[in-house]
C-alpha cells in the first residue's frame, strides 16, 4: 500500500471546478488497485477505524459517532476488498466508487479513506478544525479524491446513478456503491432516484441502507417508521438484500449477489447497531451526534482494544 | 430609537432559535390553534419544547422537508396556524416550491422557522449552512421575513408572527446571542429598530450583526465618528421611511449579515436607497462563497462578519462621501 | 340543488389571506347536504361534463383535454355521492373536501362545481381568459369555494394529510380525497407523503390515483415506469385498491372500503383511459396538453351526444 | 455596443427555449460529452430535439426535478458535461438544495436550463410560472446566470455555457421573442451588450424586457430625451464596469425585468451602484406579487412589463435627476 498523499493546505475559495474528463478509453491505464485483503485482517482494521472514529470526534467535540460506528464493516469491506481502486492513482476513471450519502458519518470515511493511503492517518485528529482537510461533512475542495460532497441528506443515490451512467457510456466496469441512512430514506429524493434506477436499469450500482433504527431525535419507529424497508425497495424495482451489517462473510456475499445481478440494481439492507462497539453508545439515540467526553473516550478505547 | 440607553452590555444570552423554541411553548398555551411540523431536528430547533407540553399538536414529520412545508399549508387551509421548523438551509431550500405554490401563491397562514442560519454554526461546515435563505424567503410575494438579533426581540417577534394573519419566515441562529434590548422592549413588524443616533454614517444591520454593528459603533465613536445603527429584524416587509431618513441624515450607508451579499438584506436596502435618496454604500457578507469547517468565532473572523469588518466598512463609505 | 353562487370580478392582488377558522365545534351547524346521485344520474351528469370539458378548453384554445376526461367518473362520483359536502355553505367546517393534485385537470374541477352549484356554469367557457374566475389552474385566489390552489405537481396528499390531521384534532367526521395523476407520483414527495400518512394513521384519506398510463411527454412506461403501482402504495403502509376508474359502482365500492379501512390511509389505484370518451382523444398522448381545434370540437360533442 | 445598428426592427424570432434546443443539438455534435436530462418536459423545452439526434445521451427523469439535477450532478463528477432542463419554476425550485449542495458546493460543471420564465407564458398562471429564479440562482456562489433576450443572444451563450467550466443557469422563454441580434453578433459571459448610446439616462434590460427597452428608446428619443440601452444577458456575474460607466455618465438608471424586482437583475444593479456611483434608480418588474392567467400581451400589459413602463421609469428617473 502507498503512503498517504500529502495534502497541502487548501483554501475553499482557490478551489477550481472539475475539469471535463477527457474519454475512459485514454485513461485506460493498468493500475495496479489495493490489495484485496482477508476477513481476519478487516476485523482488525475494523478495531482500528472504530478506534479512530472514537478519537477524531472525541478531539474535535462535536459530531457523529453513532451512525459511524455502525458503518464500519460496511465500508471497511468495500475499500478493503470489494471495490476496485487505487490510492496511488485516485482518479483512474475505471475504479469503483463510494459514496457517503449520510454525510455525517464522515469519520468512517476519513478513517477508511487514511487506512487506505488516502489521505493523512496523522491528521484525522484535525477533524472539523478550521484548515483540516477532514471537513465535518466529506467536502472534495478539500480531498479532491472523496467521489463526493455531501451532507444534505437523500442526494447520494442520484449522484451515483448519474456516475454510473457516465461509466456505462463509457463502457467503463466501474461500480458505484452508496451508503444511505435509514432515517434519510425518509426524503422523497431517495424514491424518485430509485425509481430511475430501476428504470434505466443501472445494475453497476450498490445502495447499502445502514439500518441502524435511530435516527437524529430517537427511534425510527417513533420518528417516522421506514418499515417494511426491503418491501419498499422491491416495489421500486430493485434488488433487495438483507444481511446483518456487522459480518463481514455476510457483506462479501451480499456485494457478490449484487454483482451477479444484472438488469436491475440492488439495493442492500444492513441490519446493523448503532454506536456499535462502544457499551454505552450502542442502541443509544444520544450518540448519534453528540461527541464523547474525555472519560468516554478513554472508556471507548478501553472496550476497543 | 431605544431612548435611554446609550450603551450596550452585549452580555451572552440563549440562542434565537432556543427563544423560539421557549416563545412557540407560550404561544401554544394562548392558542389552542398553533401546530408544530419537525423533520427529525425537533431537539436542534427546540420544538421538542412544545412535542413535551403538547404531543397531540406536535407532528412528526422524519427527514423530509418538502412535505412537512405542504403538511403545514393543509393545516392552514384547514384553519390551523401551523409552525414548521428545521435548519434553515433544509427546510426553505428542500421545500421551496412548496412554499411558492403551494403557501406564497394562495397566501396561506403559515409560519416557517429556520435555525441554524448563516456560517456561525461552526464545525459542521456549509452542508449545514444557511447563507442564502433571506434571497429566498424575500422572492415569495406576501411573505414576512424576520431575522431577530437576540433573546428579546426573538420572543416578541414569534408572538407578532403567530399573530400576523399570512406567511411568515423567520431566520434564528444556533449561537448564544448577546442581549441587546431590555425585557419590555416593544417591536412591530416592518419597523426597525435605531439603536443608536448618529450623523455620519448609518449601519443597518440584523441577526448577529447587529451587536457586531454596536461593537463597531462603540469603536468608532472613539475617532469621532458619528454612527447611527439600526436592528433591521424584518427584512420583509423593508421599512423604506426609515433607510431613506437615514440616507438624507447620514449620506452613507453600510449593510451588514451573516448572509451571501447576493439577495440579502443589503441589496434591498441598495434598491430602497436608489429609489429614494441615493447614496454611498458599503456592504458587509458573504461574497459569493460558501463557508468551511471552523468555530463559530474562526468562522466569523475568516469571512468577514465582525465589528472588524463593519469598521472598515465604515471608513470605505465615509471616504467616498462626499 | 341550490343556485350558482354570484361571483363578482376579484384582482388577485386585492385577496385576503385566510383568515383563522373558529373551532369545528361552533361550526357545526346543520346544513343540508348535495342530495346524492344515482348511478345512471350520474352517468348523464358525467356526459354532459365531459362535453363541458371539450368546450371550455376549446375555446380558451389551450389546457388538458385527456386527464380531464379520464378523470370524469372519479370526480363525478365524489360530487354526485360520496362527498359530504354543500355548495350552498361552501365553508362548512365538517365538510369532506377534494383535493385535484394534478392541478392541470382542472377543467374536470370546474365541471364538476359548476355542476353543483359552487361557480356559474355559463362562465366555464372563460376558462384561462384573464379576469376569468376559471384560471388556467386551481386558484382560491379567484374561486374560494376550492379546497387548494395547485399545479405544481407531487404535493396534493400532503396537503390532504394536514386538513384531514386538523379534522382529526377537531374531532370532525371531514373526509379528505385527493387525486393524482400517474405520471405525478413520480414526485418523491408523493412518497414523503405517504410515508406520512401511514405513520401518523390518516385513515381519513382517500389518495385516488388516475392510472390513465399517459404522462406530458408520452406513455408513462417509456418516460418512467410506475409499476408495480399497488405494491408501492401497499410497501408504503397504505391499503389500495385496484378498480376500472370509468364504473361508477366500483369507484362507490371503493370509496365504501376506503371508509372501512381503519387506522391506515386508502389508495384507490384507478385504471382510466387518457382522453375517455371522445375517440381520437383515447389513449393518445398529444391530447393531454393540446386544445382540440374547432373542428376537434364538433366532432367530440358529437361523440358526446 | 453594436456598432452600425440605430434602428432595430424587432421582428419576431424563434423563443429563446427553441433556440436553446437546437443549439444544445449543435453543442451534441461538437462534444459527445454533453448529456442531457429531461423531467417529463422534453417537447416543451425542445431537449426533445437532442433526444431524437443522440437517444443514447439522453436521460429521461420523469416528474422528478430534484432526483434530476442530482443526477447531473453525478454526471458532472464523472466527466459529462450534463445539461437538465425544465420549467424553470420546477427544475429550480424543486431542485434548489440539490444546486446548493451538490452543484454550487463541489463547483460541478453542470448546465441547468429553465424555460418557460417569467410571467408570458399566460394562460398556464402563477403555478407555472417563474418569477423568483433570478433570485434563487443568484444565491448559488460560482453559478453563471444567463439570460438572454433573443435566438442570437441564446444560441451564443448556450455554446459559451458549455464551453465555460462550472455550473450555469440558463434562463429562457415560451413566447417567440424579437430578434435584436445580427447572426454575426459576439457574446462573451458577463460583458454587458450596449445596443444603443445615450446621455440622460440608462437602460438595464435583460431577457424580454430588452425589446422593450429599445421600444422605449424609440419612443423616448422623439421626445428629445437620449436613452442608452444595454442588455444584461449575463445577470452573474455581473458586468460591474458597464454599470459604473452608465451611472457616471449618465446618472440614471433604469432596470428592466421579466421578475420580481425582489432579488432580480434590478436590486444586484443597486448594489453596484451604491458601491460605486450612486445616482438615481427606477425599476420595472412585478412588484411583490404573483401574476394570474391571460395572454402573454395582457399580462405583460396588466403587470406593467412593456415598453409603457419604461418610458414612465425613465420618466420618474429624470424627474428625480438633479
Ligand atoms: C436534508 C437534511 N435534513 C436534515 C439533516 C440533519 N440530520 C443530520 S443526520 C440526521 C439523522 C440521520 O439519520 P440516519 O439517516 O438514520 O443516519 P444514521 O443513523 O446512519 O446516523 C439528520 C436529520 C440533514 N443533514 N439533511
Ligand atoms: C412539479 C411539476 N413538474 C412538471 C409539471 C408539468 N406537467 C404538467 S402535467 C404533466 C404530466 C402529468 O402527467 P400525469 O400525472 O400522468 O397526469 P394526467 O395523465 O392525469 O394528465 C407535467 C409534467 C408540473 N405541472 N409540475
Ligand atoms: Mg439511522
Ligand atoms: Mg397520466
Amino acid at each position: 500500500m502507498p503512503g498517504p498523499i500529502s495534502h497541502s493546505k487548501i483554501e475553499p475559495d482557490s478551489f477550481t471546478p472539475f475539469r471535463r474528463c477527457s474519454s475512459s478509453a485514454s485513461c485506460k491505464i493498468e493500475v495496479p488497485m489495493m490489495q484485496k485483503k482477508t476477513v481476519p485482517e478487516m476485523q482488525v482494521i475494523a478495531k482500528r477505524m472504530r478506534r479512530e472514529i472514537i478519537e477524531m470526534i472525541g478531539a474535535a467535540k462535536s459530531g457523529h459517532p453513532g451512525g459511524s460506528l455502525s458503518a464500519v464493516e460496511l465500508v471497511v469491506t468495500l475499500y478493503f476488498n470489494e471495490m476496485r481502486h487505487d490510492p496511488a492513482n485516485p482518479k483512474w476513471a475505471d475504479r469503483d466508487r463510494f459514496i457517503l450519502s449520510k454525510g455525517h458519518a464522515a469519520p468512517v470515511l476519513y478513517a477508511a479513506m487514511a487506512e487506505s493511503g488516502y489521505t493523512p492517518l496523522d491528521q484525522l485528529n484535525t477533524l472539523r478544525k478550521l484548515g483540516s482537510i477532514y471537513q465535518g461533512h466529506p467536502d472534495v475542495r478539500f480531498i479532491p479524491s472523496l467521489e463526493a460532497s455531501t451532507g444534505s441528506l437523500g442526494e447520494g443515490v442520484s449522484l451515483a446513478l448519474g456516475m454510473a451512467l457516465a461509466a456505462r457510456l463509457n463502457a467503463s466496469p466501474s461500480r458505484t456503491y452508496v451508503m444511505l441512512g435509514d432515517g434519510e430514506i425518509q426524503e422523497g429524493q431517495v424514491w424518485e432516484s430509485a425509481m430511475f434506477g430501476a428504470f434505466h436499469k443501472v445494475d453497476n450500482v450498490v445502495a447499502i441502507v445502514d439500518y441502524n433504527g435511530i435516527q437524529l431525535d430517537g427511534f425510527v419507529k417513533d420518528i417516522m417508521e421506514v418499515k417494511p424497508l426491503a418491501d419498499k425497495w422491491r416495489a421500486f424495482g430493485w434488488h433487495a438484500i438483507e444481511i446483518n451489517g456487522h459480518d463481514i462473510p455476510a457483506i462479501q456475499a451480499a456485494f457478490q449477489e449484487a454483482a451477479g445481478t444484472k438488469g436491475v440494481p440492488t439495493a442492500i439492507i444492513a441490519h446493523t447497531i448503532k454506536g456499535k462497539g462502544v457499551s454505552f453508545m450502542e442502541n443509544n439515540p444520544k450518540f448519534h451526534g453528540t461527541a464523547p467526553t474525555p472519560d468516554e473516550v478513554k472508556l471507548a478505547l478501553q472496550e476497543l482494544q | 430609537m431605544i431612548p435611554t440607553k446609550t450603551k450596550f452590555d452585549l452580555k451572552l444570552g440563549m440562542a434565537t432559535r432556543e427563544a423560539f423554541g421557549k416563545a412557540l411553548v407560550e404561544a401554544g398555551r394562548r392558542n389552542k390553534d398553533v401546530v408544530v411540523c419537525d423533520a427529525d431536528l425537533s431537539k436542534s430547533t427546540y420544538t421538542s419544547l412544545f412535542h413535551h407540553e403538547f404531543p397531540d399538536r406536535f407532528f412528526s414529520c422524519g427527514i423530509a422537508e418538502a412535505n412537512m412545508v405542504a403538511i403545514a399549508a393543509g393545516f392552514a387551509y384547514a384553519g390551523k396556524i401551523p409552525v414548521a421548523a428545521s435548519f434553515s438551509c433544509f427546510v426553505v431550500n428542500k421545500g421551496f416550491e412548496q412554499l411558492r405554490v403551494t403557501v406564497a401563491y394562495p397566501k396561506l397562514n403559515v409560519k416557517i422557522v429556520g435555525t441554524h442560519s448563516g456560517i456561525s454554526i461552526g464545525e459542521d461546515g456549509p452542508s449545514q449552512m444557511s447563507v442564502e435563505e433571506t434571497a429566498l424567503a424575500c422572492s415569495l410575494p406576501g411573505f414576512v421575513v424576520l431575522s431577530p438579533a437576540d433573546e428579546v426581540s426573538t420572543t416578541a417577534l414569534v408572538h407578532a408572527a403567530i399573530d400576523h394573519v399570512g406567511p411568515v419566515f423567520i431566520r434564528t441562529g444556533r449561537m448564544k446571542a448577546p442581549v441587546i434590548y431590555p425585557a419590555e422592549q416593544k417591536f412591530e413588524i416592518g419597523k426597525a429598530v435605531e439603536l443608536i443616533d448618529g450623523s455620519d454614517v448609518t449601519v443597518i444591520a440584523t441577526g448577529l450583526l447587529v451587536a457586531e454593528a454596536i461593537r463597531a459603533q462603540e469603536a468608532l465613536e472613539a475617532e469621532g465618528i458619528s454612527v447611527r445603527v439600526i436592528d433591521f429584524h424584518t427584512v420583509k416587509p423593508l421599512d423604506r421611511e426609515t433607510i431613506t431618513r437615514a440616507a438624507a441624515e447620514t449620506g452613507a450607508i453600510v449593510v451588514a449579515e451573516e448572509h451571501l451579499i447576493d439577495g440579502g438584506l443589503g441589496v434591498r436596502v441598495a434598491q430602497a436607497v436608489a429609489e429614494t435618496h441615493p447614496c454611498v454604500m458599503e456592504f458587509v457578507g458573504l461574497h459569493d462563497t460558501y463557508a468551511e469547517s471552523g468555530s463559530p468565532e474562526q468562522l466569523l473572523d475568516k469571512y468577514g462578519l465582525i465589528s472588524r469588518d463593519v469598521i472598515a466598512a465604515v471608513h470605505r463609505a465615509l471616504a467616498r462621501k462626499k
